[in-house]
């Protein structure tokens, strides 16, 4: 029984590590319908940022409670501002074009930011310092599930709860909402569609960022080619939960987690990847639009 | 005067809400039927249930084309492109075109159904497959002049006027050779001297091609000056039919059009 | 353009991309020996290149919003490029000298020029697959290394457990090809856009995948060796010489798929991927058969995949998964929508820009991807339509309905 | 001639590109000898290639110094293939075109057998530092390829050999990478455990997933297999990671590796998880006084430590240019009967090359992270 609770906690762990990610593509999608392929790169630009900011401060004298603080503080700080910066350059002129444009310029991105890290930082992996010190009152549960996984368990369900909140309940998370569902009719009720789309941006982008950093700090490593890998899974992700919804990025992340963990715990880590795909197919198959997407049926 | 289309019962559900209660209808042989009712009567529903579009909860659709005696084939289970195979053609409410495509090659998409080249010939440009080419160019081109399109043939779809663009729509339906031909509101959005062209060119299809029609539609002066028959549909419900005439004073169809009189 | 208002914002910008780039450019941190290194130089630099940058970048957006509002009122905007290849007299001296130079091309360059434009040639064959697909029927498809893959292990498998030669193997891989194509559209005739878009992504990964760890049938990660390139009337080449013969083999098809693909593009089968990829319902409301057309579609593209699978493992000599990974697909998705979708000539012209322009980057070689990355943006901004846009077939009707011929120019 | 208008529009655009693109042949300086370098030198695996070309560029310089060779300078000729198979095709026709008389390369396995069919058919000899893969010798297919590093069954049966016997470890759970080089090594080290005739049983044999973001779902496989060591076929980022979230869990699992993961890097990414990890590498050579001059060089010139398979490279380069300088000639034979008979002194110590190509006197030592450094264990 022990072994099944460890395959599904690690299941778990996995899930908020690709919920934190998706979560920036489901947005972005859900605003302007495109498929962000740099959304991976905010994500390493914010492990990075961490690394860098919490190496300064360690070697300034600082305690590592306010290391952590301070380099998570910065780590989000720079990634929304990246965000931010991409989508001026990269996708606002391209509003009217056709979205295979959109995708490609996205893809340019992508490569354009890997390569920025890689030539102004360096190709190997980097270790990255343990932010989060080890808690004592988690020692006797350590070989279940160590501090690292619990806090980026804590915190994913923290930043999903005062997301939805904020989406549901304030001005802004109206806004995005109706442009989600209608630019042009959003526009013409007075709301600032790029403004709403700009902030739909740095939201991904935070969220990307806080999950840079617990993951790095998770895994202990980083390099320039992180993003890639995780964004493609994150992305899988988003679209196995309904791409556009953000409970459906938080559901198929976790599903996609639990799916990859018990292939690997049950059958063979060989095949993990290859279940994943499997199980991302089949569902799309038989609910085209997601498990929790909403199927627009195109009027006649 | 033979029934080219005999719709007996027809219902369609959507989840709870029952769009179409049981509604029987016919169009004879190059007879003009139309279609009326307030918004949200069942109008599209109907036409989307015939052409394949939504699958009918209840009841039977036949047809009997023009020109091959009174055989009777069940429509219903058969996919859209099936359908207009058959010779059932229509146009859309709100107009979708083949917008990157020339005004041209709109209506050669409609001659597919009636042309057989399939990839080897495409490759191989045997003498068959270029003589259908000319052919489907030939043809698109008639009906392109008959439809007063010639000074847009090669315009693309987008860029036409919105009269154009409506009677490309017809042109597109027409490539398909249909014996019946389903027109979802076409006069919507034009002015009178855009309707009174619409009329008179409907009468030209029905007298030159012998094309049944099937109308739907909301300018009462077109409805009542050009169809042979009226029915009336309310919140899915067969209210009325009969000759304009009959129609036009018809104490349900005004109830349900102007609501109650309220007496003083 | 008055000059102050620009200053200022050139300005701005310049200082926000300091501030953007501060920790990346600047800080080096080596957290094994624990030292930081801290390099200003870098933040000059940066602040001179995006203050000039962002001039040029606001200039050009200036330009191309007036260069949009003058082109829709001339309706025919064909590019510079469409309306080079109109006129008579240009074309069949160019065509001419064309076939000359693409004939004595192998002589005239070394062998590495040859070996790399073979490798272009093989991707003028997968763009014009792909372009089948996303181009003329619009289904987005981010699968299709799966069915070059298919080709090269086609190839590579029966080599090796039947000795198939490469002239038997091309028609396979392409046959093969086409049967994965269709294999893998029927479950997803139903999705549309994205959706397609990643299950396709899915399958590409899956077959990818079931190549690295499926070592009895594939071999697994060590792929295959020594696959013979194609003999000369068996007559074993040297390297130069096979290389040469090769070029002369991707030359001969690609000329085949042009024609084809060209042909296809303007049958009724091609006017059918259009309709499809233009409006799906009106498409099926005009007769149509949604599904079949979508099968051909994946059918024919594959085939072209399969071909050029058998061809690249006859180059390489040896294949392994990690050369079908999913780059690959997004490198052939870009050439079609580089290129121009929908267009044989922006396609060929896409894939020559796309594989040559890296080789040709090898000089600063650190940066190649870096500029690859930019350029794609560049593009895309400036042109999202690709290098060629797809101008449609014209026809011209002087005479009255009954009697004229439809002249065919385009 | 092609048919129709739309052919014609298509070759006016190939003609422009063809002649935008194509660059003038190289022409051939016959004065020098030329020493081609071919390996990863950008991409994520730009750490395994760098040290070699700046291992070729130290034994160049000394030997141009000394009046070059047969009375030729010796000129470097370093072309990148990203470790990728497609690319290094392209790399050696490149380096063929360009004379290159003999070539100190491929880094990656995969890469090499794509490139050696071209070295091959142009009677040039490959020599590669850090080329493990078995069948590159042992399938005799290559006769042109040498190398200066043992190949992985070797390392493999260290590895086993040191398991069963020293540690006298029982159940043995092998991983890899699922790349040629680290499943090639798990594979031969399976083979052993299982006809070590019962010393050890192979309770799991598995494949990670590489840049995955979590391994905890593999680790627990491992403590529910009871495995007292694991055997990991692959390079550091790899190892590292699984060693880590291992500890985390507050596994005693013993990480026995391969000479991928024998690299300093290893130590400071995975910092005090990586204490205590057996690692088999070249033979410790760091006594060897050609060795420690090799490496000060470098230092001098380049004013950091040595990367990965740096000495190998060293010694590579340093018995290429040996063996032209007595074979008297670049002709292909003479190099091969020169590598063959003559000795020559490099840092990995006094080698020659047997038959097949690999060389004698080149072996594995096994390595343990002890206070942050690899110490040999005798």
């Amino acid at each position: 029984m022990n072994y099944f609770l460890e395959i599904f906690l690690g299941g778990l762990t996995r899930g908020s590590i690709y919920a934190l990610i998706a979560l920036g593509y489901t947005m972005v999608y859900g605003i302007i319908e495109l498929i962000n392929f740099a959304h991976g790169e905010i994500y390493m630009i914010g492990a990075f940022t961490a690394l860098i900011v919490a190496s300064v401060l360690t070697l300034l004298g600082f305690n590592t409670l306010s290391v952590f603080i301070l380099a998570l503080v910065l780590a989000v700080i720079y990634s929304c501002c990246y965000a931010f910066t991409m989508e001026k350059i990269a996708y606002k002129p391209l509003r009217q074009a056709p979205r295979l444009s959109a995708l490609i310029s996205a893809i340019g991105m992508s490569l354009f930011l890997q390569n920025y890290v890689l030539l102004a930082q360096t190709s190997d992996f980097l270790p990255f310092p343990r932010l989060i010190p080890d808690f004592d009152f988690m020692e006797p549960y350590a070989h279940i599930i160590t501090t690292q996984e619990a806090v980026i368990l804590i915190t994913t369900a923290i930043f999903m709860t005062i997301l939805t909140i904020f989406i549901k309940f304030t001005r802004m998370g109206k806004a995005m909402r109706a442009t989600s569902q209608d630019k042009v009719m959003a526009a013409l009720t007075g709301i600032d569609v790029n403004r709403v789309i700009s902030f739909t941006f740095i939201v991904g982008a935070a969220a990307a960022a806080v999950g840079g950093v617990l993951i790095a700090s998770h895994i202990g490593m980083i390099n320039f080619y992180i993003g890639f890998i995780a964004g493609i899974k994150a992305f899988v992700a988003a679209v196995l939960g309904g791409i556009g919804s953000i409970p459906g990025a938080v559901l198929g992340s976790f599903v996609l987690g639990w799916t990859e963990s018990f292939c690997t715990g049950y059958v063979s880590s060989d095949y993990e990847d290859v279940f994943a795909f499997l199980f991302l197919v089949l569902i799309l198959i038989f609910r085209p639009a997601g498990i929790l997407g909403r199927s627009e049926s195109n009027k006649v | 005067m033979k029934a080219v289309l005999e719709v007996k019962g027809l219902s369609k559900d959507f989840g709870g809400l029952r769009a179409l209660n049981g509604l029987d209808l016919d169009v004879g042989e190059g007879e003009i039927v139309a279609l009326i009712g307030p918004n949200g009567a069942g109008k599209t529903t109907f036409f989307n249930c015939i052409t394949g579009m939504y699958e009918p909860t209840e009841g039977d659709i036949f047809i009997s084309p023009t020109g091959n005696g009174n055989v009777k084939e069940r429509l219903q289970g058969l996919k859209p492109n099936q359908v207009t195979a058959k010779g059932l053609a229509r146009t859309f409410q709100n107009i979708r075109l083949f917008q990157n495509m020339t005004v041209l090659e709109n209506v050669m998409i409609g001659r597919h159904c009636r042309t057989k080249a399939g990839i080897a010939r495409a490759i191989f440009r045997f003498a068959s497959q270029r003589r259908e080419e000319r052919e489907i160019v030939k043809k698109s081109f008639e009906i392109v002049e008959k439809l007063g399109l010639k000074q847009y043939v090669n315009e693309f779809a987008k860029n036409l006027p919105y009269g154009a663009q409506r009677r490309l729509e017809i042109a597109r339906a027409m490539a398909t050779q249909p014996f019946l031909l389903l027109l979802d509101e076409p006069a919507a959005g034009m002015n009178p001297h855009e309707t009174d062209e619409l009329d008179e060119l409907i009468r030209k299809i029905r007298k030159d091609e012998g094309i049944s029609i099937l109308l739907i539609e909301h300018d009462m002066k077109l409805v009542m000056s050009l169809s042979d028959r009226i029915y009336v549909l309310d919140y899915g419900q067969k209210i009325a039919q009969g000759t304009p005439k009959e129609i036009k004073n018809n104490p349900v169809v005004i109830k349900a059009y102007l609501g109650e009189e309220i007496d003083a | 353009m008055n000059l102050f208002p620009e200053l200022r914002k050139s300005f701005i910008a310049s200082l926000w991309f300091m501030f953007l780039t501060f920790p990346i450019m600047v800080i080096r941190v080596n957290t094994i020996e624990n030292i930081v290194e801290w390099r200003w130089m870098n933040l000059v630099f940066v602040g001179i290149g995006s203050f000039f940058l962002s001039w040029l970048w606001r200039y050009l957006l200036s330009r191309k919003e007036m260069g949009v509002n003058k082109k829709t009122d001339d309706q025919d905007r064909t590019s510079l490029v469409s309306r080079l290849m109109k006129n008579k007299q240009l074309i069949i001296p160019a065509a001419a000298l064309l076939a000359i130079f693409t004939i004595i091309f192998p002589h005239i360059f070394s062998t590495y020029q040859t070996s790399i434009m073979i490798t272009a040639l093989i991707y003028v064959m997968l763009g014009l697959g792909l372009n089948i697909v996303v181009g003329l029927a619009g289904l987005l498809d981010l699968g299709y290394v799966a069915f070059y893959a298919v080709g090269a292990y086609a190839y590579g498998l029966l080599n090796y457990h039947f000795g198939l030669g490469f002239w038997t193997a091309l028609p396979v891989g392409a046959a093969l090809g086409a049967l994965f194509g269709i294999l893998l559209g029927f479950p997803v005739l139903r999705l549309r856009g994205d959706y397609l878009a990643i299950v396709t992504l899915g399958f590409g990964e899956i077959i990818r995948l079931i190549l690295e760890n499926w070592n009895e049938f594939s071999f697994g990660p060590s792929g295959i060796a020594n696959i013979p390139r194609p003999s000369f009337f068996g007559m074993d080449l040297s390297i130069q010489w096979a290389t040469v013969y090769i070029y002369y083999i991707v030359i001969g098809i690609c000329c085949i798929t042009i024609v084809i693909v060209g042909r296809l593009q303007d049958s009724r089968i091609g006017r059918a991927w259009i309709a499809l990829r233009e409006d799906e319902i009106a498409c099926q409301a005009m007769g149509i058969d949604k599904a079949r057309t979508k099968l051909n579609a994946f059918a024919l593209g594959a085939t072209w995949a399969g071909m050029a699978g058998v061809v690249f493992a006859a180059k390489t000599t040896f294949i392994n998964p990690a050369s079908f990974t999913i780059w690959e697909s997004i490198i052939i998705l870009c050439i079609v929508v580089l290129g121009g979708m929908g267009s044989v000539v922006g396609v060929v012209s896409g894939a020559l820009v796309l594989i040559l322009l890296p080789e040709y980057l090898r000089a600063f070689s650190e940066y190649r991807l870096l500029i690859f990355g930019a350029i794609l943006i560049f593009m895309m901004v400036f042109r999202p339509g690709g290098i060629v846009s797809d101008v449609r077939r014209v026809y011209r009707f002087e005479s009255s309905a009954m009697d004229d011929k439809p002249q065919e120019y385009s | 001639m092609i048919k129709g208008i739309s052919k014609m529009r298509l070759i006016t655009a190939l003609i422009v590109s063809i002649i935008f693109f194509g660059s003038t042949g190289l022409g051939f300086a016959a004065d020098t000898i030329k020493l081609g370098i071919a390996g990863a030198h950008s991409g994520d695996l730009a750490s395994y290639g760098i040290p070699s070309i700046k291992a070729a560029e130290l034994v160049v310089k000394e030997i141009n110094e000394k009046g070059g060779i047969l009375g030729k300078k010796v000129e470097i000729l370093a072309e990148d293939d990203v470790c990728k198979p497609e690319v290094a095709t392209n790399t050696a026709t490149k380096l063929v075109s360009e004379g290159a008389n003999v070539v100190l390369g491929h880094i990656c396995s995969g890469a090499t057998k794509a490139a050696l069919g071209i070295y091959k058919d142009s009677k040039i000899i490959a020599m590669s530092p850090s080329a493990t893969n078995p069948a590159l010798t042992q399938s005799g297919e290559y006769p042109n390829f040498y190398r200066t590093i043992a190949s992985d069954d070797a390392q493999a049966r260290l590895e086993v050999d040191f398991a069963t016997n020293v540690l006298k470890v029982k159940k043995i759970a092998v991983l890899h990478d699922k790349g040629d080089y680290g499943k090639g090594l798990a594979e031969f080290a399976k083979g052993f455990i299982e006809n070590s005739g019962g010393k050890a049983k192979v309770v799991l044999f598995e494949g990670v997933t590489p840049g995955a973001v979590d391994y905890s779902a593999i680790v627990q496989k491992i403590k529910k297999s009871g495995a007292d060591a694991v055997i990991f076929g692959g390079y550091h980022p790899e190892a590292s990671k699984i060693v880590m979230q291992m500890r985390k869990k507050r596994m005693k699992t013993i990480l026995i590796s391969d000479d991928g993961v024998k690299d300093d890097t290893f130590i400071k990414v995975a910092g005090e998880y990586a204490e205590g990890v057996y690692a088999t590498g070249p033979k410790d050579v760091s006594s060897n006084p050609l060795a420690i001059k090799a490496t000060e060089d470098h230092k001098k010139a380049y004013g950091s430590d040595p990367g990965a398979f740096f000495l190998n490279a060293y010694a590579a380069a340093q018995a290429l240019l040996n063996a032209i300088q007595k074979a008297g000639s670049t002709d292909y034979d003479a190099i091969a009967k020169a590598l063959k008979t003559e000795y020559v002194d490099t840092p990995l110590g006094k080698i020659k090359f047997d038959d097949r190509g690999d060389a004698i006197g080149v072996g594995f030592a096994m390595y343990q992270v002890r206070k942050g450094a690899y110490a040999e264990v005798k």
